[in-house]
């Protein structure tokens, strides 16, 4: 028998398995507060899904007070929408408005691979569709554990495949992400995905239900059983599901992606866009129709009047609760004026797009939901969307973060001699995490669309936007787990600092920042201290580059165990650039003659290094100095050096120090190269350090002197560092050795493949 | 030798959109009265008789199928 | 001088071969999978995607849609007809070229630069090419193995109808090294690789793909 | 109504990278006296009385499968 309100009055003791759902006893009383009774099944569903850590940010939400901090006038003067939204946006410029966002979808690709990354990829393309505009390329940040460890064998080649299998169908060009091994992320890998899309300015859509009378249109993939207890799963301590409350067997937390009928809701949704016919919009992700259709009630200024029986069923006998926690993928919810569902439907029949009228905007403030006729949730949307529980949850600074710091890495033993650093080199280039994406990158379209300009092997991924104009955008995400783990604070401003100079490297201004902040337990004081400070880090950091954190997405209960992963908070920068023509590509070559320059200082910095962890296994110390009015700087120099056609390659220095830049610089220019290291300095620490703030640039002999002086009277240090030379085919570095390209390729290019087939 | 047949098929709750496909069209192919369409992989597997069903059974669960979306079903098809 | 390039549910290159089109002087027309109606073009181009999903298999789906009557009876009667990538592919499964595409030998999808060389520069899509010229141009799909019966292959080879040939490396397990192929009369041509992709060095690897386009071009003020 | 499989091959001749895949990976995982395994689809179509056998034939071998590459068998498994 269907449990509804009228039921729920008259039986006010009856037991409900609302601990089974993720509700602790408090949050339970509070809604029996809410709503003068206990809830239906319908609304404890409703419920136990929106006011998960997933989808109410419940332990993290008395953070965000750090953003409005340190969100000035100007930074807000360029952002459209922010924090609070589907995706931030920001006008870029020529009318365009851009939004981007990152999500994780951490947990269900430890499970199912494959379908987790691939959904994962197509809830975040719905964000940006949600926003109403067009999406134009994803990327995808992920973290996986060791390199050779047999379930890296199964859970990487899955991932990869997913992420590609939908990116490729539906669309979309893959631009750039990372790939970084750590013991932490065994039982637990990262996947996050970004993607950016753009409209005119004039046509953002928000998710808001308003206008008395107006229609509610769910439009998409039917709605199923997959998925269902997703939402309570991902974002609690365990995996193992529910029961739904519905006495139904365990069904698999997991869905399964539609890429196709993804890829045709997005050209249906741009038609229907373009037609003007769409008040209000939202997309179904994580929390399906409970989220959807109590924040479009929440955000609007009227009720809702749902009728759940008219939502078209892929299984037989779902229950009202079902339907309303189902994760079914492809789906969309619209906010329709009366006189526009006829053409709305017919747009929607154009592209094979199952639509369906399931209710309308009422007066009043609630959310009516009836099943055949008998109402099964009435409940204030904003209790349910808004309004959910919000903790404070304790903050203690680990015990052992001082002995982490004091056991830094100046014991580790240094290769010195020109053999031993030759071989460092060599090491270091083929190091799980340091060798070439290729074997990844390869499983995704990059150039579908079209207006691909830069993506890997490349510091940021750039699209062009206005194909008149030649406008585009560039993005960059990053972090390194270790640097945050030694230092939460600056370790997340050097994610910040290496993302934006990614970004500037392609001759891009940085403008916005996203993020997705991947952590352990928020119920371990520790992880939320690193928590705080990495927020705090951040917004700050933010600030002082003068760019705005427009949206992000919190992952908690990353964990194996009790041991919690490295905490991962991975930040995105986009930039704009006026013409795409004069990015700044990453291999060198291309203009004979050219001079290495390198920008910045470099200083003895190993704590959290890639070498200390590659070769000596060792995590301690303390992360490299950032100096973000360094970074500020060296970006300036980076664009005025673009605009003014001085610079013919770029490559910033990053994991693995200049050693590493060198050896990409060189292999993906396919060209020689002369290097001279700084005789008053060790050349162990100039080849290897990770020093922030530093930049390789090559310049045309006939810009050398231009660029240099530039530099000096910015008082941004450099030094002459080698040239480029075609005749050659190695890379020589003066007191070191030669090293032939074909060998390098090989250390490099080698890895992946050996380990992954 | 005998000849082994494995079938795995999207459990009957997950979304199949290959099956899907494939209904959907043969209608406007001219093909009607067909009302469902599911679509899996088969296998054919020769196999030597030493091979116990206890270990087909493992095979198929733990590698030729995926338990999390899948089901399957082993046959021994001839010896 | 009209070029249509057709739009399937799911294609997802039609916008660059448009683009393409449009580089190349001619006009490019969109035409819809769902209308027998090819709006007068005087060639056509099936542009890459998955069409359905290629759920199926690649192509099998879209070879019966409305559209695909049109253009069955138009190559017939000497349209020319350019099938790229998941075109090629419904080109293969309509029966207007030989063989099919499988699943690429190394089970993942393939996105990289790709050496061709062009094999028959007589084709209405491969005139602006020298003989044996090479080219780069981006390849990017999972099925895209090129597969004949020997007779059929020898057939093939002794008439000249491999159009493109893979160099420096096979990326998919084609035989012979196969990348496209043409009808006997060298007006339908399908290949994997994608030279709309490669019609600017901002956006591509070169500006080798434009010589097909231009190609069709001069073989239709010729006929 | 009646429930119809088709099983649709790689032709022997036919190269499949699928199957021989899953060949080599199982002495691997430890799985031993699997000497050939070939990788096809496994379709299970729930049927209209109306449907005869010429009919189900057209739709295997003119759609489900492609004859230039591929064998197939209809089984009609209930009714
Ligand atoms: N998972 C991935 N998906 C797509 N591109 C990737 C992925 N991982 C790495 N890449 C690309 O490979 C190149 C090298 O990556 P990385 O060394 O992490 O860059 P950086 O050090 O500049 O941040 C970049 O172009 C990056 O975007
Ligand atoms: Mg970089």
């Amino acid at each position: 028998m269907t449990d509804t309100v009228d039921n729920a009055k008259a039986t006010p003791e009856q037991a409900q398995p609302y601990r089974e759902l993720g509700l602790k006893d408090d949050e339970y009383a509070r809604i029996r507060e809410i709503l003068g009774r206990r809830p239906t099944d319908a609304e404890l569903a409703m419920y136990s899904v929106m006011w998960s850590e997933h989808c109410s940010y419940k332990s993290s939400k008395v953070h965000w007070k750090h953003w409005s901090a340190n969100t000035t006038p100007e930074m807000k003067a360029k952002m459209l929408a922010g924090i609070g939204e589907n995706a931030g946006v920001v006008d870029i410029g020529d009318g365009w408005a851009v939004t981007f966002k990152l999500e994780s979808h951490n947990h269900p690709s430890y499970v199912e691979p494959y379908q987790g990354a691939a959904t994962g990829v197509g809830g975040i393309v719905r964000d940006i569709m949600a926003m109403g505009a067009r999406p134009l390329a994803v990327m995808d940040p992920l973290r996986f554990g060791a390199p050779d460890h047999p379930d890296t064998k199964r859970v990487l080649p899955g991932i990869v495949s997913g992420v590609g299998g939908y990116g490729n169908c539906l669309g979309l060009p893959n631009i750039g992400g990372e790939v970084v091994f750590d013991p932490s992320y065994q039982g637990n890998p990262l996947v996050n995905a970004l993607c950016v899309g753009a409209m005119r300015v004039e046509d953002l859509h928000l998710a808001h239900a308003s206008g008395t009378g107006n229609k509610v249109i769910l439009f998409g993939a039917r709605t199923g059983l997959d998925g269902i207890g997703g939402v309570s799963v991902l974002a609690s301590e365990t995996f193992s599901g529910d029961e739904g409350g519905t006495g139904r067997k365990k069904l698999p937390a997991v869905q399964v992606g539609d890429p196709f009928t993804e890829k045709v809701l997005i050209e249906c949704c741009l038609e229907l866009f373009a037609e003007g016919i769409v008040v209000g919009i939202q997309d179904l992700g994580g929390a399906g129709l409970s989220c959807a259709t109590s924040e479009l009630a929440s955000a609007g200024d009227g009720g809702m009047h749902v009728e759940l029986d008219r939502v078209p069923l892929r299984a037989k006998g779902m229950t009202p609760a079902e339907i309303l926690s189902s994760e079914s993928q492809e789906r969309m919810c619209a906010v329709v004026k009366p006189s526009d569902v006829d053409a709305f439907m017919r747009v929607c029949a154009k592209w094979d797009v199952i639509a369906t009228e399931i209710g309308e905007v009422t007066e009043g403030d609630r959310l009516i939901i009836t099943w055949h006729g008998e109402t099964v949730v009435d409940v204030p949307p904003r209790t349910v969307a808004h309004e959910g529980p919000m903790y404070e949850r304790p903050i203690e600074r680990p015990h052992d973060q001082d002995s982490l710091q004091a056991n830094g890495p100046e014991q580790l033993a240094r290769p010195s001699t020109p053999d031993e650093l030759r071989a460092e080199i060599l090491r270091m280039a083929a190091s799980p995490n340091l060798a070439s994406r290729r074997w990844v990158t390869e499983q995704y379209d990059r150039y579908v669309r079209g207006g691909t300009v830069l993506a890997q092997p490349s510091d940021s991924g750039m699209i062009r936007v206005d194909e008149q104009t030649g406008r585009g955008v560039a993005l960059a995400t990053d972090c390194n787990g270790r640097f945050v783990k030694l230092d939460p604070y600056t370790g997340t401003q050097l994610a910040l600092a290496e993302a934006y100079r990614n970004v500037a490297v392609s001759g891009a201004t940085p403008l916005a920042v996203t993020n997705c902040l991947n952590f352990g337990s928020p119920e371990d004081p520790a992880v939320m201290w690193q928590f705080e400070q990495a927020v705090r880090g951040l917004a700050e950091g933010c600030k002082e580059l003068g760019i705005p954190v427009t949206g992000g997405n919190v992952s908690f209960y990353n964990q194996t165990g009790s041991t919690a992963i490295l905490p991962t908070p991975v930040v995105g920068v986009l930039g704009v650039i006026d013409d795409v023509r004069r990015r700044i590509p990453t291999g060198i070559g291309a203009e004979a003659g050219e001079t290495l320059l390198l920008l910045g200082d470099t200083r003895d910095e190993f704590g959290g290094s890639e070498w200390a962890h590659e070769v000596h296994g060792h995590l301690g110390g303390l992360p490299p100095k950032v100096d973000l009015a360094r970074e500020k700087l060296l970006a300036d120099i980076l664009v005025a050096g673009s605009r003014d056609g001085m610079i013919s390659a770029a490559h910033d220095l990053s994991d693995g120090g200049l050693a590493q830049t060198l050896v990409e610089t060189v292999l993906i220019g396919e060209v020689g190269a002369r290097v001279f290291l700084d005789p008053d300095q060790d050349p162990f620490v100039q080849l290897f350090s990770e020093s922030a703030g530093r930049v390789l640039v090559a310049v045309p002999r006939s810009e050398e002197l231009r660029f240099t002086e530039m530099c000096t009277a910015r008082g941004l240090p450099w030094r002459r560092t080698g040239v480029v030379d075609p005749e050659s085919g190695t890379l020589e570095i003066q007191g070191v050795g030669e090293i032939a390209l074909p060998e390098l390729r090989e250390a490099w290019e080698g890895t992946l493949p050996a380990l992954f087939g | 030798m005998a000849r082994v047949v494995v079938d795995v098929m999207p459990k009957p709750e997950i979304l199949d959109p290959q099956g899907q496909a494939v209904a959907r069209a043969l209608p406007r192919l001219g093909f009607d009265g067909v009302s469902d369409v599911r679509q899996g992989k088969h296998f054919e597997l020769e196999v030597d008789d030493s091979v116990d069903d206890e270990t087909l059974a493992k095979i198929a669960e733990g590698f030729l199928s995926n338990p999390v979306v899948e089901d399957f079903v082993v046959r021994r098809v001839q010896s | 001088m009209r070029i249509g390039a057709v739009t399937f549910p799911g294609t997802l290159d039609d916008s660059d071969t448009a683009r393409a089109i449009t580089a190349s002087g001619a006009e490019a027309v969109a035409l819809w999978h769902g209308d027998a109606d090819l709006k007068g073009v005087d060639a056509v181009i099936l542009p890459g995607g998955f069409s359905y999903g290629d759920y199926l298999r690649a192509g099998a789906i879209a070879r019966f849609a409305p559209v695909m009557g049109e253009i069955i009876d138009a190559a017939r009667k000497g349209m020319p007809v350019l099938g790229i990538c998941n075109g090629f592919q419904v080109l293969c499964e309509a029966g207007l070229l030989p063989g099919a595409l499988l699943r690429n030998a190394g089970l993942h999808f393939v996105c990289r630069d790709q050496w061709l060389k062009v094999e028959n520069n007589n084709t209405a899509w491969t005139t602006r090419y020298d003989a044996n010229a090479e080219i780069i141009i981006p390849i990017k799909n999972m099925d895209g193995r090129y597969t004949a019966s020997k007779s059929t292959v020898d057939e093939l080879e002794g008439e000249g109808r491999v159009v493109f040939r893979y160099t420096g490396g096979n990326p998919n397990g084609s035989f012979d090294d196969i990348a496209g192929v043409s009808d006997p009369t060298g007006r339908i041509v399908g290949l994997m690789p994608h030279p709309e992709h490669a019609i600017d060095a901002l956006t591509g690897p070169s500006d080798d793909g434009l010589g097909m386009f231009l190609s069709a071009l001069d073989s239709v003020v010729a006929a």
